[in-house]
């Protein structure tokens, strides 16, 4: 799904959890995610934290979208 | 080591008083075989019968399938470390009945796969339905477990075939074939300018009903090694495996591995085969990772340039190909695998249970889950009585007429992944 | 403690001292997506899903082994346990005579044993 | 014995009208055989006749699609034929695209059996190969010869309902469907040829290829995040409450877009997780886990970034199986692109 996305020219950031299987489907930008069954939240934290870690990994997603990359990049979420 | 095949062409089997070979003919006494088989007590009874290439009979359920051959010069002796006493084989003379087999037949657990058409289009698909087949059906002792009948079962058929072996010690063999197989040094020299290629042989290793015995030595138990293909032309591999017929090795297909004989056809001329290495395919991950980690560590070591990976069996082995496969590649050598498919009936299924881009040139034996139907015969040797249970079956696929619809997956040596059939998929 | 996932009862018995065996109620496919779900909570498999090459719709039984829970996802595991899923529902559901069910649990364990 | 009647469909430069300058050229029938009919027609013996050609320009079928299926279609059904056949198109794009679209229209619009040619490379081929039989050819006229026959051969199997073999044997394009047959050479020798061909470095074909692993350049980056259109994908599964339309838990060919104008928040009570391949507790107690609608809202509306695309995808890809996510992914890509989105977040799980 990547690839058919950057093949039209939109630069596409892949928030995945595990990082291999992006890279072997092809995604240039990859932003590690959290679990398989959340990979964008932690249900052991409180709604605020909770929030709070998404927009944390959101944020990096950008920062990936906005920073060339000449091949497949991981954007570790800081 | 160099080893002289001598084949005793043998066109037709029949029970006589005497035991011999007379003008291409198998005269077996059923009285004698039937007394070796008898030594283990844990075999009640056992019965014999003959089927002919085109004899409208059919056979099932399979266990193994075994060429008799015999050692006339050279070390060791035939089936070692199993039948006989463990010793280097692999050189000198050995005699082979070609054209002859002895066929396993038994209930070790209550679901049972292996079917041999000797003749209509399910003979097609078996390699034995070309020879001449002593089939033979042991009964155990009750309360025999399940670990115990498996083997004295596989021990009576290897001698069974020891003992017609035996019979053409003695015989000018029709024609004879040489196979010789430098050290890794003399090789080199005598092939300075040919592509230096090996063989990677993955054996099925994972429980009762699903090992390889090697001199003996169950293969699960083995690290990666490294034998003679010559060694393996005189029983050095043997079939414990009786399930997945299709794509199980007997040792019949171990006895003449088609991959080594068309490594050796090449020999000198276009390449230097210079070294065979068995695997094995364990159930725990980590014996997957340690196995395919010494195969690839083997190969890099050897200097090979290329290498032919042959698989056995169906489901998690893809993973131990895939892993054998992709390490290889990334020591620089370049890798050809043996495989078969399970695309579905339809044959749009995801073949493979495992991937990698690494893997770009595969041959299949087919698809296993191409449904057949075999044609009503007349005679069943063994039992039908599981039919529905067979590998492939489904409940009713033993139709009323008498005809069978199955996948071909229940067929003995359908799809075999050592190439030893034309069959092919795309 | 390993985990032994399984809808095997002759597991549960022969292998309860040597792992912390959790019994699904569940056909083959069930085992296979619990141990997903346990996969991605950071176990790691231990033995291969499709465990022998009986085909997953000839033994109605499947005993998994995974890791401890671990603080990453593996991702091998991951894809192993996928591609098992896939070929498990691939295969049509065949008659399985219940008067063998005791060789069928039989041939499962012997898979997972380590001799 | 009767003969099977044909309907063959050709372009304008094969019916000798003329090349590129007469593209545009309205469709037309004509009785009988025309052009490359004339070969098909020997091919066919006795058995089968081309009753009718329809000639039509490869610029006015692609130009006029609607029109252009809906008139020939009339056509072909005026006469009714017992198969259709169009082509070969070799490596001619638009026309190959052309024969490809009019034999899925004609297949399922008229229920008879259909099959074209064409070069592998054809756009075509990739687009229609899995829908009907294409024959492959050459990639120019020069392999007329050699697919006529081949066309004819396969035509008439399919007319009289015989089983159709394996790609290699029938000569038409691999198309997914692996189907058995008996090679010349033992699997062993082919084993060992291949072999010797990869360590030559000559070309040898895989028997069975492996999924596509193909990548792509990365796109450039987003200048000013602050004013641009993002929008969100998943293939996590993330559909509206009830998944109305009823993506399936494990097969990917189906896709959902669902508007989210004025959503804020993904909530159990509107949202959940149609996928089968995860455990869905945590997706369904709070779908921004997978699909983060909530924080994409704030980030809108604090200016970092320009706009929330009001519309999301989803689809239950595992991350593994790369082939069938692919076509649904091309057509919202384009989607996106026209509605101006710059930039994508897709998030797996």
């Amino acid at each position: 799904m990547v690839k058919e996305i950057e093949r039209v020219g939109i630069p596409v950031v892949h928030v995945c959890t595990v990082t291999p299987i992006s890279m072997t489907v092809g995604a240039n930008r990859i932003v590690p995610a959290i679990a398989i069954p959340y990979p964008l939240g932690n249900p052991t934290l409180d709604v605020k934290e909770e929030k709070q870690l998404r927009r944390k990994i959101l944020n990096t997603a950008l920062v990936a979208l906005s920073t060339e990359v000449d091949g497949q990049t991981i954007f570790e979420v800081k | 080591m160099k080893l002289e095949l001598g084949c005793i062409k043998i066109r037709d089997i029949m029970f006589a008083d005497k035991s011999e070979i007379r003008d291409g003919i198998l005269y077996v006494n059923a009285k004698e075989l039937e007394q070796i088989v008898l030594e283990d007590e844990q075999i009640s009874a056992v019965g014999f019968d003959i089927a002919r290439p085109g004899e409208s009979v059919r056979i099932t359920p399979v266990k193994d399938v075994i060429q008799p051959r015999a050692k006339v010069e050279g070390g060791g002796d035939m089936f070692p470390g199993v039948v006989t006493k463990v010793a280097t084989v692999g050189s000198g003379k050995t005699h082979v009945l070609d054209g002859a087999a002895v066929v396993t037949v038994g209930k070790i657990v209550g679901f049972q796969e292996g079917i041999i058409d000797m003749t209509g289009i399910g003979a097609d698909y078996t390699p034995f339905s070309k020879t001449n087949n002593l089939v033979v059906d042991f009964s155990p002792k009750e309360n025999l477990t399940a670990h115990e009948y498996e083997k004295a079962i596989r021990v009576a058929g290897l001698k069974v075939a020891y003992a017609l072996g035996k019979l053409g010690v003695n015989h000018t063999p029709d024609e004879t074939k040489v196979y010789e197989y430098s050290s890794i040094i003399e090789g080199s020299k005598l092939y300075p300018d040919l592509p230096r290629v090996g063989y990677v042989m993955m054996l099925q290793s994972q429980g009762l009903l699903h090992d390889t015995y090697v001199y003996g030595v169950d293969m699960k138990l083995s690290l990666t090694t490294m034998l003679s293909p010559t060694e393996v032309m005189d029983g050095a591999i043997l079939s414990g495996n009786c399930v997945s017929a299709c794509d199980k090795n007997t040792t019949y297909h171990h006895q003449n591995n088609p991959v080594i004989e068309d490594l050796f056809a090449e020999h000198g001329k276009t390449l230097n085969f210079a070294a065979m290495i068995i695997t094995n395919e364990n159930v725990f991950l980590a014996d997957k990772e340690r196995s395919s980690d010494w195969s690839a560590k083997l190969v890099d070591y050897l200097d090979l340039d290329g290498v032919i990976i042959s698989q056995e069996g169906f489901g998690n082995p893809d993973t131990d190909l895939i892993m054998n496969c992709v390490k290889i590649e990334k020591t620089g050598t370049k890798t050809v695998i043996i495989t078969d498919e399970y695309a579905g009936r339809e044959g749009t299924s995801q073949s493979l249970a495992d991937a990698d881009p690494l893997a770009d040139a595969l041959v299949t034996a087919g698809n296993a889950n191409q449904v057949i139907t075999l044609p009503k015969i007349d005679r069943v040797i063994g039992t039908l009585d599981y039919t529905e249970k067979i590998a492939g079956g489904f409940a009713g696929s033993l139709e009323a007429d008498g005809s069978i619809t199955v996948e071909i997956q229940a067929i003995t040596g359908a799809t075999n992944e050592l190439g030893f059939n034309h069959m092919s998929a795309r | 403690m390993e985990l032994l996932i399984t809808n095997n009862p002759l597991a549960k018995s022969m292998l309860n001292e040597k792992y912390e065996v959790i019994h699904i109620n569940s056909d083959l496919v069930g085992v296979l997506i619990y141990c997903r779900n346990k996969i991605h909570e950071g176990h790691k498999l231990l033995t291969h899903p499709l465990s022998g090459s009986i085909k997953p719709n000839e033994n109605p039984y499947k005993s998994v082994i995974l890791s401890k829970k671990t603080k990453e996802t593996d991702t091998q595991s991951v894809k192993i346990i996928e591609e098992a899923i896939i070929t498990a529902k691939k295969f049509p559901k065949i008659h399985i005579n219940p008067q063998y069910d005791e060789d069928y649990r039989m041939i499962d364990v012997s898979l997972v044993v380590r001799e | 014995m009767k003969k099977f009647r044909v309907v063959h469909y050709i372009n304008q430069f094969y019916a000798g009208i003329g090349g590129e300058e007469f593209a545009d050229y309205k469709p037309e029938i004509r009785d009988g055989f025309v052009g490359p009919g004339m070969a098909l027609t020997g091919a066919f013996g006795d058995k089968a006749e081309i009753v009718s050609t329809i000639v039509c320009g490869d610029s006015y079928f692609n130009e006029n699609l609607e029109e252009a299926k809906k008139t020939i279609l009339d056509m072909v059904r005026s006469v009714n034929p017992d198969i259709f056949i169009a082509g070969p198109a070799f490596n001619a794009g638009r026309y190959g695209v052309a024969c490809g679209t009019i034999c899925e229209t004609v297949q399922k619009e008229l229920n008879i059996p259909v099959i074209t040619g064409m070069f592998e490379e054809n756009p075509g081929a990739e687009m229609f190969k899995d829908k009907m039989l294409i024959v492959a050819t050459r990639d120019s006229a020069a392999g007329m010869r050699a697919a006529v026959p081949t066309m004819a051969n396969l035509a008439l199997k399919l007319l009289n309902k015989e089983p159709i073999g394996a790609s290699i044997e029938e000569g038409y394009l691999p198309n997914g469907t692996r189907v058995n047959f008996f090679d010349k050479e033992r699997g062993s020798r082919r084993a060992v040829d291949m072999l010797l061909n990869k360590m030559a470095g000559k070309p040898f074909t895989t028997e069975y290829p492996m999924p596509d692993f193909d990548r792509v350049e990365p796109s450039p980056a987003v200048k000013d995040i602050k004013s641009v259109t993002v929008a969100l994908v998943t293939s996590g599964g993330i559909v509206p409450k009830g998944n109305p339309d009823r993506i399936e838990s494990s097969s990917a060919s189906k896709f959902g877009e669902y508007d989210i104008t004025g959503v804020n928040d993904l909530t159990a009570d509107t949202y959940e997780t149609a996928h089968g391949g995860y455990d869905p507790v945590y997706a369904n107690a709070d779908a921004d886990r997978v699909l983060p609608v909530d924080v994409m809202r704030d980030f809108e509306r604090e200016g970092i970034i320009g706009k929330l695309y009001n519309k999301f995808y989803t689809t239950v890809g595992n991350g593994t199986s790369t082939k069938n996510s692919k076509a649904f992914a091309a057509d919202f890509a384009q989607r996106l692109k026209n509605d101006n989105v710059q930039a994508v977040i897709l998030t797996s799980t």
